[in-house]
């Protein structure tokens, strides 16, 4: 804790906070599949730094323990179930979306703000190291939330649901400075099942409608 | 009593873990009867303990105060004839075919799992936990939501998987919250993720963390509950899952959801006075009536008609708790018993037509009371119960209810009487279409076996049904007494 | 005691001496106005002999409604006609029952005279009872309506306090506009009640047209004279209403033997009066279509009505 | 001594309930088991009511109740003891009637079920009119809605018995609801659910919430007792049932509404209240009464038609009751005790000659198979018991003295004669429009009972029906036989039952007319003292029981031996058929065409001409109906509204995910910012 001077700690930390907002952005703005998981996978890419460099500043260090959780689990597995799927897809690239990519882009900017509005109050709560995670984690999470919605692939509804982990386990490390590792574990053994459920339903999508266009699932309806 | 606890909850995992290894029908049916019989036993024995007045506690772990023991009353109960009705269902399904020994065993495996989650997740004494623990509940639901592989439960699987993990989600991110206030004043460490801490020092938790985090809970937790507007799933998820599972996702599933937006709303409470949290649930409530009622009226599909019940009724239950008062808090919580063991009735009944009928449609269904007496005469019971007649609980509570909203704010009580006027004239409208007149089509015989198991389990809710809603022991007594207590109030029980 | 008992027979052997001769009279005034000589005055008292003389033929599908119906008539316009005064302004009866009890003992034989309509089975008798109702129905409310814009002046719709008053003209209040009213109301509901022109024909031959006399088709011999006679007391009764009601002067106040032969001969020259102007009536008009007739009984309504909000809006 | 009577009461009533299931399948003995059970409970209530009417103080009992707010209390006063007997007395003479009645069922239907349920109505109605608990009420009040309504569904095979039930159980609900709403306006002040505390509250309550309460309580009471335009579910329900129970629901459920307002309205509001209130009341009777018999007069099922009658006798009581109220409201308190006693004393005949025409239409019924008045005929020469006993009931609905209907009749009309001692001047001229329109009904209900009781039981038969038909078993007699006393009874002994109800409304009002209102020795009735007007049905009826012997005398003495010959009726010189006889349609006619503008009949004739020539009909169909205006206007709308609103809410649940998820996004930002 010494070695680094508390600002440029705290700047670090909000900076890769900032690079998965970022990376948010660019799922939102991209349309093809494939390079929706990438994304993902980089965010979460991210995400791990910012928990390692959490755990290095703090020294809270079963931090790390959940920095590789994300590494092993958002990075490789995920990604790979996802990939699995997409192979299996006749399409790679999503052409029609339930909310276009620009006003998508500007409703997320608001989003963005919002969520710093809404946190606004309570930043003052957080630790000098990570004053604005909070904010950006709600922003993942609305973020996330909004291309599930604005998108109609069950796959890119997978990344955006994964997307709001990210933001969720960026609130849970660096805003609340993690939460006790049992808990962590707990949180990603869910995660990872849910993970497997999503890669199981996906796959039987595939089958008996032959495409995984949720907007076709509208037999059930009054 | 630690020990009957930890039975308690580690009972279904274990039988779920050995039901995947029966070979044959008989044995898992000795398996779930002896499971059921431990649940209840053990069950029993925590709920008289805990309302002698004790808390039971082990380690950090798992704390069963008096609103746990009320949801393990209800887990257990339902629980257990949930397994011997699923034991006929299901057997049924097998004899006839549709289901192999296979997936009997995979389904009785998820469906342990899932009263295990369930069962964790009512006595952790950990908020945290008791979200993994829910999420947990979540997944294996899903599975058995899809467990029949038509198009349609496929469909539902997959609405139910999304909405709710992305409730879920929500209900984490307030879970942070809360933890992201408390570490303030317990520091980063398990102890801020307890109730017990939470509650002592609730008072000087950041007001404003707790109402976002209120919001986040409300919102994720609500999507399990049903609450309207995230109540989409619902009617979908009830229709299409096997009967069973209908009847535990109505009867249980709701009711853990509300139990965890409660114990949030107990801190929520302390820290910000009860107007914060009055309001939401008042609006959320009166919405989810008004759509329920009105969706009953259009329903073709009777297990869908049951689950729009369902809705309505977690929302007179979030008016009781939004107008709170002694009265509204125990009309709240009577009525959240009482729906459990009603709409498992009117589940149990509905499975058993689907069986011998084989179809869902209202219109093709006629003549229930003079076709199969039992299983009409007790969905028209339970019909009445959930339309709010005496002898049955869900009419005093609903009186309850009324009274104290019309203490406080009088508009809440005009809207909630005639919401539940309409409710009422709809459901029973489906309802006595279904259960009078002459039988228009022959009925598929079901094994003697298969009833056996039904029978028993219907006559057994028949008769909780009918003692919970017309006198109160001891033990609920010394249950509600302090459930109320720790909402703030104190309800008389004569 | 004994006094009462001879006044209440009295009254009685009054009432039924009488009902003939008015019956009569009419039928003479209408002769002559027809310019025909006409039968006697007391031609009547002859039929009703023969009609009691005569065996009587009863229909196979009747009932002992049927039978039974002409002494319930019977009795019960006696009935009425005792509790109504006639000579003397305080009726011995007159706790037995006031002028509610007098519309509704009236009502009584109707009823079953309807019955008896109905009993036999013929076309005829059913559509007499069935006008009758329609009749009924819609003089009642006017009648009572009448009687309460009298009995208001009164304070009391006993029959005798309401006569007595007004004889004495003392503590009541009197004012000729609702009175007038009143009368004619009551008067129009009198032509119903009794069946006589514009309402019914008594003298019709052709069923189609016959209210009244279609219910009593079916008898004859001595169930007819009963009958007859009982519809011949009603019209005196309520002859006897209108006179005594609105102009009761020359009645007996008390029960001295002098007054009360007065008081019948004051009474006859009134209905006889009145029975003049019946027939009158009954030649000047014709016959009202059945539908018609709701026109003449709303304009009775629409007066008492008036006379009861006159009265209010005089007091005022 | 109460004690013993009323355990009595509800443990032969809880019996009834239990005993009948245990006889599985036997169901002579089912049949025995259920009524003598329930005979015992009414015996033993109408002892109950007896005492509770002679005793001093009200009787009080109450047992706690393990749920809060509930306790299961029970006070008889004079009020609730008057119900009590009169809900035992018919239910005494039903339970008779019923044992042989209920043989039409056997094999058709449980006659366990039936008789479980029968008693359970009676334990439930008993329990209504004595509960002295807001929420006990509302409990017993609902138990008796729903065991009358699985009543009613007894034969619920047929489509019309399923709609009548479902439309009967929606009203009934819709009612209870807003007693709910009275209650909880008491509540709030009071503080408790118990009676007592609703009597003298705390605090007073403001002028406001009274008339709250006094509107929520005529909706919600008024929805059972049938007032126009609440009465629809009615003229469905009461005939559907099997006509043991109609008798009951018609003769004595929908009284326990008329306990209710009295209970409101003297005891808890009791008081000053503003006139309208009673005006309203009296507005709404006097409508139920006129439009009740109204269309009762175009009925031709004969229970349809009584049901009908219900509705205008109820709106007979309200009148009397109405008019109670607005003499309270002008402080005019022994006319308001004249009202009131009107009211209660046509409330007991009522439940007495309408138990026993249902009971009669049950006959019928029973020897017919058919409830259609133009099958009948000629039933008096096969059934003369029943038709005496009917025609007994006829006259006293008809109000025709000396019988009872027409004491209470009569007692009315003088409550609103006397009304020009308001000083209102609106009010006092609004009365005597009321006394006509009572007029008018009470002499429709005589034309509709001349039909009723003409074309059922006179003439020739007019069916197979009605030419099969046999006298009924001596249980059914007996049981009619028992009311038929009791209606005479009521009528010829007014010196009697007058002090009784005067116990009932003393309390109420404050003031004891009795002795002012009993004169020339108990003899007459006479409201107002000396010279006022008075009635003696005592004097009435022996004189006309004298003067028709008289006129028999008269008329032997005149005209010597009677001589009598037989001879068919003359039909313009053709031998006349059962179709040729005046049918109750024709008979109704008339009236039909003068207030057309009230029953907006549709006539449709369909003729179909020969080919020879087309002057000669082949057939002729021809069929009339009356628009069912309150349906048409007021409550299809409803439902069809509802219906519409539903329709177009089935976007909501569209089948779309996102569209799911976006309610969710939604929800969760609006809240946020609530929250910010």
């Amino acid at each position: 804790m010494g070695v680094i001077h508390p600002d440029i700690a705290s700047q670090m930390v909000d900076l890769c906070a900032a690079l998965l907002l970022l990376t948010c952005f660019a799922i939102v703005a991209q349309r093809r599949l494939s390079a929706c998981v990438d994304l993902f996978a980089l965010q979460s890419v991210f995400l791990a730094v910012t928990a390692a460099l959490v755990a290095f500043l703090t020294g809270i260090h079963h931090i790390y323990i959940a920095a590789l959780l994300t590494v092993i689990i958002k990075v490789i597995v995920i990604p790979r179930i996802l990939k699995k799927v997409i192979e299996r897809l006749n399409v790679t690239r999503e052409l029609v979306l339930n909310v276009n990519i620009p006003p998508s882009l500007l409703i997320c900017g608001a989003l963005v703000i919002l969520a710093f509005y809404i946190t606004q109050p309570i930043i003052s709560l957080g630790f000098l190291l990570t004053k604005d995670s909070l904010a950006i984690a709600l922003a993942i999470v609305l973020i996330g939330f909004f291309t599930m919605i604005a998108r109609k692939k069950a796959v890119t509804q997978v990344v955006g649901f994964m997307v709001m982990e990210n933001g969720l386990f960026l609130g849970a490390t660096a805003a609340a400075y993690g939460m006790p590792l049992i808990v962590e574990l707990g949180v990603f053994f869910d995660v990872l099942v849910a993970g497997l459920i999503i890669g199981i339903f996906t796959h039987r999508l595939q089958d008996t409608f032959d495409s995984v266009d949720t907007s076709k699932l509208t037999e059930l309806k009054e | 009593m630690g020990l009957a606890l930890i039975v308690l909850i580690a009972a279904p995992l274990v039988a779920g873990l050995l039901s995947l290894g029966t070979r044959t029908r008989r044995s898992m049916e000795w398996l779930q009867c002896a499971h059921a019989a431990v649940l209840l036993a053990m069950m029993s024995m925590v709920v008289m303990d805990v309302a002698e007045g004790s808390v039971i506690t082990v380690g950090i772990l798992l704390r069963a105060d008096a609103l746990s023991a009320f949801m393990d009353l209800m887990l257990a109960f339902v629980g257990a004839t949930g397994l011997l009705y699923a034991l006929g269902y299901m057997g049924e399904e097998v004899t006839r075919g549709h289901v192999l020994h296979r997936r009997y065993k995979r389904f009785f495996c998820l469906f342990n799992l899932y009263l295990f989650a369930m069962l964790l997740a009512a006595n952790v004494d950990n908020i945290a936990l008791m979200w993994i623990a829910i999420e947990g509940s979540t997944l294996s639901a899903a599975l058995l939501i899809g467990f029949e592989k038509t198009k349609a439960a496929l469909e539902a699987g997959w609405k139910y998987i999304i909405l709710s993990f992305v409730g879920i989600a929500l209900a984490l991110f307030g879970t942070v919250l809360t933890y992201y206030a408390s570490e303030h004043v317990l520091g980063v460490s398990m102890e801020a993720l307890r109730w017990e801490e939470l509650y002592r020092v609730a008072s000087d938790l950041n007001p404003t963390a707790l109402k976002l985090a209120f919001v986040f809970v409300l919102i994720g937790y609500g999507t399990k509950a049903g609450v309207a507007p995230m109540h989409t799933w619902l009617p979908d998820a009830h229709g299409e899952a096997p009967t069973p599972v209908s009847a535990m996702l109505s009867g249980l599933m709701l009711n853990l959801a509300l139990y965890a937006v409660l114990r949030f709303k107990s801190i929520v409470d302390r820290t910000v006075g009860v107007d914060f949290t009055g309001p939401i649930l008042l609006v959320l409530g009166l919405l989810s009536i008004t759509i329920a009622a009105i969706f009953l009226l259009v329903q073709r599909d009777y297990k869908r008609l049951f689950a729009y019940s369902s809705i309505e009724h977690v929302g007179i239950a979030l008016v009781g708790f939004g107008v709170g008062g002694p009265v509204g808090i125990f009309g709240g919580l009577f009525h959240m018993l009482n729906h459990a063991l009603a709409k498992s009735t009117a589940f149990y009944a509905a499975g058993m037509v689907l069986l011998r009928r084989g179809h869902k449609t209202i219109e093709r269904v006629t003549g229930l009371v003079r076709q199969m007496p039992l299983v009409g005469g007790s969905m028209i019971l339970a019909a009445l119960a959930l339309a709010g007649m005496p002898p049955f609980g869900l009419f005093v509570s609903e009186v309850l209810i009324a009274t104290e909203a019309y203490g406080q704010r009088p508009w809440v009580a005009y809207a909630l009487l005639g919401l539940l006027a309409v409710a009422f004239s709809t459901l029973l409208y489906q309802v006595s279409r279904m259960a009078l007149g002459e039988p228009m089509e022959e009925d598929i015989p079901v094994t003697d076996r298969t009833r056996r198991f039904t029978t028993s389990a219907l006559v057994v809710n028949l008769a909780a049904m009918g003692y919970a809603g017309t006198h109160m022991p001891g033990f609920l007594r010394g249950l509600f007494i302090p459930m109320t207590r720790f909402f703030g109030v104190i309800v008389e029980i004569p | 005691m004994i006094e009462s008992a001879v006044i209440v027979l009295g009254q009685a052997v009054a009432a039924l001496l009488v009902s003939p001769f008015i019956v009569g009279l009419i039928r003479k005034v209408k002769a002559r106005l027809q310019c025909r000589r006409g039968a006697g005055v007391i031609q009547p008292y002859y039929d009703l002999l023969k009609l009691f003389r005569k065996d009587v033929v009863v229909s196979t599908n009747t009932s002992w409604i049927f039978t039974a119906t002409p002494y319930i008539l019977f009795a019960s316009t006696l009935m009425a006609s005792l509790l109504v005064p006639i000579f003397l302004s305080k009726v011995p009866l007159n706790f037995a029952g006031d002028v509610i009890t007098v519309v509704y003992l009236l009502a009584l034989g109707t009823f079953f005279l309807m019955l008896a309509g109905l009993d036999a089975g013929s076309a005829f008798g059913g559509m007499g009872s069935s006008r009758e109702a329609i009749v009924a129905s819609l003089t009642e409310p006017a009648m009572i309506l009448s009687i309460f814009a009298v009995g208001l002046t009164a304070g009391s719709t006993n029959l005798s306090t309401i006569v007595h008053k007004t004889a004495l003209l003392q503590d009541i209040v009197t004012d000729p506009p609702p009175h007038l009213m009143a009368f004619v109301a009551l008067f129009i509901v009198t032509l119903a009640e009794t069946g006589r022109v514009p309402v019914d024909n008594p003298a019709t031959h052709l069923e189609l047209t016959m209210i009244h006399e279609a219910m009593v088709l079916e008898y004859s011999g001595r169930y007819l004279a009963l009958v007859e006679w009982a519809s011949a007391l009603k019209l005196l009764l309520f002859l006897t209403l209108l006179s005594n009601i609105f102009a009761p002067w020359g009645i007996a106040t008390e029960a001295e033997p002098a007054r009360m032969a007065l008081g019948v001969l004051v009474w006859l020259a009134k209905v006889s009066g009145l029975a003049v102007v019946i027939g009158v009536i009954e030649s000047m008009f014709a016959k009202l279509r059945l539908f018609r007739v709701t026109d003449l009984l709303g304009v009775a309504f629409i007066l008492s009505l008036l006379a009861v909000v006159f009265f209010y809006i005089l007091r005022v | 001594m109460i004690q013993l009577f009323l355990l009595i009461a509800l443990v032969g009533y809880g019996l009834g309930i239990f005993l009948p299931l245990l006889a599985h399948r036997r169901p002579h003995v089912q049949n025995i088991l259920a009524h003598g059970a329930a005979l015992l409970g009414a015996v033993g209530g109408v002892v109950v009511g007896a005492m509770g009417l002679a005793a001093e103080g009200p009787y009080v009992f109450s047992l706690p109740s393990t749920l809060p707010l509930l306790r299961y209390a029970i006070r008889l006063d004079p009020l609730s003891a008057f119900f009590v007997l009169v809900i035992s007395l018919v239910g005494v003479a039903v339970s008779v009637f019923a044992v042989g009645y209920v043989r039409e069922f056997y094999g058709r239907h449980s006659i366990g079920a039936l008789g479980a349920l029968y008693n359970a109505f009676l334990l439930s109605m008993t329990l209504v009119v004595l509960a002295d608990d807001g929420f006990f009420f509302l409990v017993v009040w609902e138990i008796m809605s729903l065991v009358s309504y699985f009543l009613v569904v007894t034969e619920h095979e047929k489509a019309e018995v399923r709609y009548a039930g479902f439309f009967y159980l929606i009203m009934t609900h819709v009612g209870t609801a807003f007693i709910i709403v009275t209650y909880l306006v008491f509540y709030q002040q009071a503080g408790s659910f118990s009676f007592e505390a609703f009597r003298n509250p705390s605090e007073p309550l403001p002028q406001g919430l009274r008339s709250v309460a006094f509107v929520a309580s005529l909706i919600g009471f008024g929805t059972k007792a049938g007032i126009v335009p609440l009465h629809v579910w009615l003229p469905y329900a009461h005939p559907a049932a099997p006509s043991h129970v109609s008798a009951l629901m018609s003769g004595v459920m929908i009284k326990t509404a008329i306990y209710g307002m009295v209970r409101v309205y003297f005891d808890f509001l009791g008081g000053e209240f503003p006139w309208w209130w009673g005006f309203v009341v009296l507005t709404v009777g006097a409508v139920s009464a006129l439009l009740g018999v109204m269309y009762a007069l175009m009925e031709h099922d004969l229970k349809s038609l009584l049901a009908y009658h219900s509705v205008e006798n109820i709106g007979i009581i309200l009148m009397g009751i109405g008019a109670g109220m607005i003499f309270q409201s002008y402080g005019l308190t022994q006319l308001a005790a004249l009202g009131l006693l009107a009211g209660l004393y046509h409330t007991v005949n009522h439940a007495m000659f309408k138990g026993l025409l249902f009971l009669g239409a049950g006959s019928l019924l029973y020897a017919t198979h058919t409830r259609n008045m133009e099958e009948y005929g000629g039933l008096i020469r096969k059934m003369p018991w029943t038709a005496f006993f009917f025609l007994v009931g006829a006259v006293s609905i008809a109000a025709l003295p000396p019988s009872n209907g027409f004491v209470s009749e009569w007692l009315t009309f003088q409550s609103l004669f006397l009304s020009f001692q308001i000083p209102d001047l609106l009010v006092k001229m609004m009365l005597p429009i009321g006394a006509a329109m009572l007029a008018l009904t009470g002499v429709l209900a005589l034309a509709c009972f001349a039909k009723a009781f003409g074309i059922s039981f006179l003439a020739m038969p007019r069916s197979a029906h009605a030419r099969n038909a046999r006298e009924v078993p001596v249980a059914m007699r007996v049981g009619m036989a028992g009311l038929a006393v009791v209606c005479v009874l009521l009528g010829v002994a007014p010196m009697v039952v007058v002090p009784v109800i005067d116990r009932v409304t003393a309390p109420l009002i404050g003031v004891s007319i009795a002795d002012k209102v009993l004169a020339e020795g108990g003899l007459a009735l006479m409201p107002m003292g000396v010279g006022s007007a008075a009635i003696s049905t005592p004097v009435l009826g022996l004189l006309l029981a004298l003067l028709v012997p008289v006129a028999w005398l008269m008329a032997v003495v005149i005209g010597g031996k009677l001589r009598k010959r037989f001879y068919k009726t003359w039909g313009c010189g053709i031998t006349l058929k059962p179709r040729m006889e005046y049918t109750a349609t024709g008979f109704a006619q008339p009236i039909k065409q003068v207030f057309s503008t009230i029953y907006r009949p549709t006539v449709k004739l369909e003729t179909e001409l020969l080919e020879e020539s087309r002057y000669f009909a082949k057939r002729m169909h021809f069929e009339t109906h009356i628009e069912p205006v309150f349906q048409k206007y007021l409550y299809d709308p409803v439902v069809r509204s509802l219906n519409a609103v539903a329709d177009r809410l089935r976007v909501v649940q569209a089948g779309s995910l996102q569209l799911y998820l976006s309610y969710i996004f939604v929800t969760l930002l609006i809240l946020l910012l609530w929250v910010r």
